[in-house]
């Protein structure tokens, strides 16, 4: 590929010998960039060359892979590829959404990191003409009792309440881990879901030659040049700290106006496409809508409004300063478009236009700069086949024995009569105390649509004007994770969508956040294999496709991976709203059923950690699943369910507790009684594919029925009524011992005020 | 039919959810209104909703009381025409002195989102026409909702009966557990002396629906059309 | 003419200061023997006039106006000629 | 001893300033001809310390602890002896 070599501008100086470094790049993508554009780029394009094709822009790692991925189904609108992924809800609607990382970003400075990520999560969203309607966050941290982590937790918690709310948009749920491989490393995951008529869905692949480019929002200014891309595409502490960009500070109001300034432009039909500026900023935004609409751009950087003095085109095409958007408008529709900027009192600056020629050309004023072919940057970057490095930790077989024989032992010690207090710390225990210390910061109801906010098995939105509504949950299992990334990953696609399925919910879709270590280390590359195996096989399994997703990988600290996680955020389907399962202990007399799996362990659950132990063998049977999904809906169907209850952190013990604390009512119930697990096991242990289901007395026989027809095995444990938690043989606790150690714990935790 | 103008500053974020909550009301008609050009001619009754008007910089409120809307909210309610702010509504309208007082950070320094209960303190205004010692349950969500007044203003709203709602349990005391964010004398909302002007910091609007978890402010909400079409047992025959 | 105001707004003493309780809570907490904490904030506004009368008719304007809510706090100002350093 | 500490935390120059940038546009719009507002906090604490030494070294702390933060804030102080006007 040659280009024009007429470039005077003053980047065009000769590039300084380190400059491969200095942008990122390998001297293998080097030698690539040359080959490719068939000169020596200059210094500018070197940059732009190091943004894009940075792991976090590019995926080189993990494309590949990410390929292996069930992306079809008849529900998919718009699958992954696209600012966020969409499916179709029915009478013309989609649902769009994505899950995005801001790790790095966190961990440097946890308020406006986290913040901007909702920001950004957002943009992706209504970039696409979507309204957002909801978002969620996934947060991972070390414990509570280092201040390292309350300080991240709080930072991190405040920015994303800050942001939403102020942009309005409920967070309706969420997912917290503390673990110690976060400490350094803390995990922000964010997910937005938002609602568009299909004829209304704007894409970036629709630019045509000829139209204006505008650039709308904020002034571009020094802060983060190259920040997410470079921040998130290396180690934390690795390298000097001079990479470390000035901290990005996030505006919501403008956020707020940008979004409605879009929707507005998208709704009147005045734009051919909508790009938000993420990471790699003007140069990603205008490279892959030109890419993806096979055309060229002509961008001047003079136009660009700035907030700082004597900024350089390399400045200006690498800053990536938040609330930002890059707008194509429709021939002839220029002054609408600058009318509706003007209306929601935003600075909108006509940079450019859409050119014929595949050729993306940067002029500052009359002087040409840079010149390269969109596809290049956006498409052209190296893919590495980790597989051929992948390997399991070398260790595995000696550090990782079956111990289960020492655990149940170290549990049998434990004198049974205690077993009530176990139970009580393990629901203060900040893996399983209630997280409303957090959520209650969030706006959880604004736009009026939520049905079921933060704290039920999945959120539940209605959808004004129709009969139908959506649920949505975010989820991981890095406990499992960390012990076979394969079953973890997997484990985590069953939880959200058994948690979407408890609430009555149709599973559609699900988004995937990938956070893993290094993928330049052995282990680390065969995490990342394993990871996206195990969401496949799950998603096959389960009949749910992938439809967007993030990569988030070298989430290391001086050498050490986090556990690999998998965040999965699921939606599904209610065709009545007013059906869904509700948030209930239901009545005195009804009857509590356990279905699916019995079979758990403590190996990897939080009872385990309580007790040092974290260990194998852990399995998921995923066909089973399948059929405890199915069975639920079928249950729900034939309107047979009071109410249900996954079963998660801390076992059937702390599924049965919570159940029990929706209304405040008792219950009297019986351990199932299944050969190999101990009484201990059988309370705290955990395993995938479970869950509590509540029934009418006058029903147990039909739900027993519907339970061999699915071939999902039921066991009746007991009845709702009084004011005890009463499990036969072991404990029997009253309910408001149960209230207070849930709704305080974390708050103690983290050394607040309930 | 009742005719509502809902305002909608930069950063309002209600407006729609009243527009939808109003649209329950039988008898009453709502059209949303941007704030440069608001002209409240024709309408009955004025909304402003919440929001993060401005980003709720410099105070919550404060810049928003610098739209043109102001001045024209100032003549709607001088002509005795109804006004109810809610949230960041609330606080627009303390800002721009149509209601006494202030509202500042909350006790905790937290945004807090959370189900409330209200005590009604007064029936005397179009807001709450027959629900005098009523304790409804309402959704809050606000960083800045702590009412605040010198020793004078407070005591002069308490002796002229501006204080409409305060924050109880659901019993009705007016318990220091109860009050969410630290206000003086536990008020939730307040009135101006000419009753014609309610700003509260919970949101009616949110519990108007039993599928959203409540309906104490439809029982707001719907005092409208018949407070002005004179069929309700109220002052504001 | 260029002028840099600094206007410091800070709560009336009567009128409580939720945001200073809070801090001084924390600095105890750290062990240090606070008495008192108010919360206050600082705004460095760079502006042209025609001359100082008319500057310091301006920062009133914006003390008044915007700054300062006059029914909870006060506000001082501090007026330099240039542009800010 | 009693001190009484004034400090003011101010966003560093290169970190954007929203709030200042929404001042900005609010004192335009009542016709002030502003260029640049730059939005910090002033926190006023009234504490005992042995002596200045320690006093200053009580403000370090308060300022880098609680006060400002380092990542993208600046803080600066000034210390007076006795209770607060
Ligand atoms: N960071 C968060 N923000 C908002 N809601 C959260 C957050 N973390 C957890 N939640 C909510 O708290 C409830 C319990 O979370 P979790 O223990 O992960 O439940 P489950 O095991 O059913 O997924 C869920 O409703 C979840 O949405
Ligand atoms: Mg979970």
């Amino acid at each position: 590929m040659s280009s024009s070599p007429m470039l005077t501008g003053t980047e065009a100086a000769q590039p300084k010998l380190d400059i491969l470094g200095e942008v990122g790049l390998t001297p293998f993508e080097g030698a690539r960039v040359r080959e490719l554009v068939g000169r020596e780029p200059n210094a500018l394009e070197w940059a732009m060359f190091g943004a894009m094709w940075s792991e976090h822009c590019a995926y080189k790692h993990s494309k590949k892979l990410l390929r292996t991925l069930p992306t079809k189904g008849p529900h998919v609108a718009l699958g992954p590829g696209e600012n966020a992924g969409a499916v179709d809800i029915g009478d013309g609607l989609l649902c769009a959404f994505k899950v995005e990382s801001h790790n790095h970003p966190s961990a440097v400075e946890p308020y406006q990191g986290a913040a901007t990520g909702v920001g950004g999560i957002l943009r992706d969203v209504f970039a696409m003409g979507a309204r957002p309607v909801a978002v969620l966050n996934a947060l991972f941290f070390g414990p509570p009792s280092a201040p390292r982590a309350r300080r991240l937790l709080s930072g991190v918690v405040g920015g994303i309440s800050y942001y939403g709310n102020c942009v309005g948009i409920p967070d309706v749920g969420g997912h917290v881990s503390f673990e110690d491989c976060y400490l350094e490393n803390p995990l922000v995951n964010a997910m937005c879901v938002g609602l568009v008529q299909r004829d209304r869905l704007s894409r970036a692949n629709t630019a045509k030659p000829g139209s204006a480019v505008y650039l709308v929002g904020s002034d571009t200014g020094r802060d983060g040049i190259a920040g997410a891309s470079l921040l998130a595409s290396f180690e934390l502490g690795a390298g000097s700290d001079a990479k470390r960009p000035s901290v990005q500070v996030g505006n919501p109001f403008l956020e707020k106006l940008l979004m409605e300034a879009t929707l507005e432009l998208v709704e009147l039909d005045a734009v051919e496409a909508v790009q938000d500026l993420g990471a790699a900023g003007l140069t990603c935004a205008s490279s892959e809508v030109a890419a993806r609409s096979g055309v060229g751009m002509r961008i001047d950087v003079d136009r660009v409004p700035r907030r700082a003095k004597n900024m350089s085109p390399y400045e200006v095409m690498l800053s990536e300063s938040q609330e930002r958007m890059l707008v194509i408008a429709r021939p002839g529709r220029e002054g609408d478009v600058e009318r509706i900027f003007r209306r929601w009192e935003l600075q909108g600056v006509r940079i450019g236009e859409v050119t014929e020629e595949k050729v993306l050309t940067i002029s500052s004023g009359a002087e040409v700069v840079a010149t390269l072919p969109p596809a290049l940057l956006a498409d052209e970057a190296p893919e590495y086949d980790v597989s051929r490095w992948a390997a399991p930790p070398r260790v595995a077989g000696d550090t990782l024995p079956d111990r289960a024989d020492v655990a149940a032992a170290a549990g049998n010690e434990r004198p049974l009569h205690k077993i009530g207090l176990e139970l009580l710390d393990l629901l203060a225990s900040p893996a399983v105390a209630s997280r409303a210390v957090i959520y209650r910061t969030y706006d959880q109801m604004v736009g009026t649509d939520t049905v079921l906010g933060p704290g039920a098995d999945a959120a539940v939105l209605r959808i004004k004007g129709r009969a139908d509504g959506i649920a949505v949950a975010i989820d991981a299992q890095p406990r499992v994770a960390a012990l076979d990334p394969f079953v973890g990953a997997a484990a985590a696609v069953a939880e959200a969508l058994r948690n979407v399925v408890c609430v009555g919910a149709t599973p559609l879709a699900i988004t995937d956040c990938l956070n893993l270590g290094n993928p330049e280390r052995p282990e680390g590359a065969w995490q990342l294999e394993r990871t996206i195996a195990g969401i496949s096989a799950a998603c096959v399994a389960l009949g749910v496709p992938v439809v967007s997703g993030n990569v988030s990988l070298y989430n290391a600290t001086r050498g050490a991976d986090i556990w690999p996680t998998a965040v999965i955020g699921a939606v599904g389907h209610l065709g009545d709203v007013t059906r869904h399962i509700p948030v209930t202990s239901g009545r005195p007399g009804d009857v509590v059923m356990l279905a699916g799996s019995a079979n758990v362990a403590v190996g990897a659950s939080t009872y385990g950690a309580s007790i040092g132990v974290h260990e194998g063998p852990i399995a998921i049977d995923l066909a089973l699943e399948a059929r405890l999904q199915r069975f639920i809906l079928a249950a729900h169907e034939a309107g047979a369910l009071r109410a249900a209850h996954d079963r998660a952190e801390g076992g059937l013990a702390v599924a049965l507790a919570e159940l029990a604390l929706r209304d405040r009512v008792g219950m009297k119930v019986t351990l199932p009684a299944v050969r190999g697990i101990d009484k201990r096991a059988a309370l705290f242990g955990e395993g995938p594919s479970g869950a509590v289901l509540v029934v009418g007395p006058s029903l147990e026989s039909r739900l027993r029925a519907l339970a061999a027809q699915h071939d999902v095995p039921v066991w009746t444990l007991g009845t709702i009524g009084g004011d005890l938690l009463e499990i036969a043989p072991v404990l029997g606790l009253p309910i408001a011992s149960l209230v207070d150690a849930h709704a305080s714990g974390l708050a103690r935790a983290l050394g607040r005020e309930a | 039919m009742t005719r509502v103008a809902i305002l909608r500053y930069p950063g309002t974020w209600s407006e729609r959810d009243f527009q939808h909550a109003l649209s329950l009301v039988p008898g009453v008609e709502s059209d949303i209104l941007w704030h440069e050009d608001a002209d409240l001619k024709g309408y009955d009754a004025a909304v402003v909703p919440g929001g993060f008007t401005y980003g709720d910089y410099v105070r919550a409120g404060a810049i928003a009381k610098l739209s043109p809307a102001t001045r024209e909210l100032r003549r709607f309610a001088d002509a005795g025409k109804l006004v109810l702010g809610s949230c960041n509504g609330f606080q627009i309208l303390c800002e721009a002195g149509l209601l006494p007082g202030a509202l500042v950070r909350n006790r905790g320094l937290e945004f807090r989102c959370d189900w409330v209960h209200l005590r009604v303190e007064r029936d005397d205004t179009p807001w709450t026409t027959g629900l005098r010692d009523a304790v409804l349950r309402m959704p809050i969500a606000h960083g800045e909702g702590c009412w605040v007044a010198d020793d004078e203003t407070l005591a002069d709203v308490e002796s002229r009966g501006q204080v409409v709602f305060r924050y109880t349990d659901e019993r009705g005391g007016a318990t220091a557990a109860a009050n969410p964010n630290g206000s003086l004398a536990n008020i939730a909302g307040v009135c101006n002396e000419g009753r014609n002007v309610v700003g509260l910091m919970p949101h009616p609007e949110r519990c108007s629906e039993a599928l959203l978890g409540g309906t104490d402010g439809y029982r707001v909400l719907a005092n409208l059309a018949p407070a002005l079409a004179g069929t309700a047992p109220a002052l504001y025959r | 003419m260029i002028f840099v105001a600094t206007i410091r707004v800070l709560p009336k003493s009567e009128v409580r200061d939720p945001q200073g309780e809070a801090v001084r809570g924390a600095l105890r907490s750290l062990g240090l023997a606070v008495s008192e904490v108010r919360t206050g904030k600082e705004i460095v506004v760079t502006f042209e006039a025609a001359d100082e009368t008319a500057a310091r008719d301006a920062v009133r304007v914006m003390g008044t106006e915007l700054l300062a809510n006059p029914v909870i706090e006060d506000y001082a100002y501090e007026l330099k000629e240039g542009a800010p350093a």
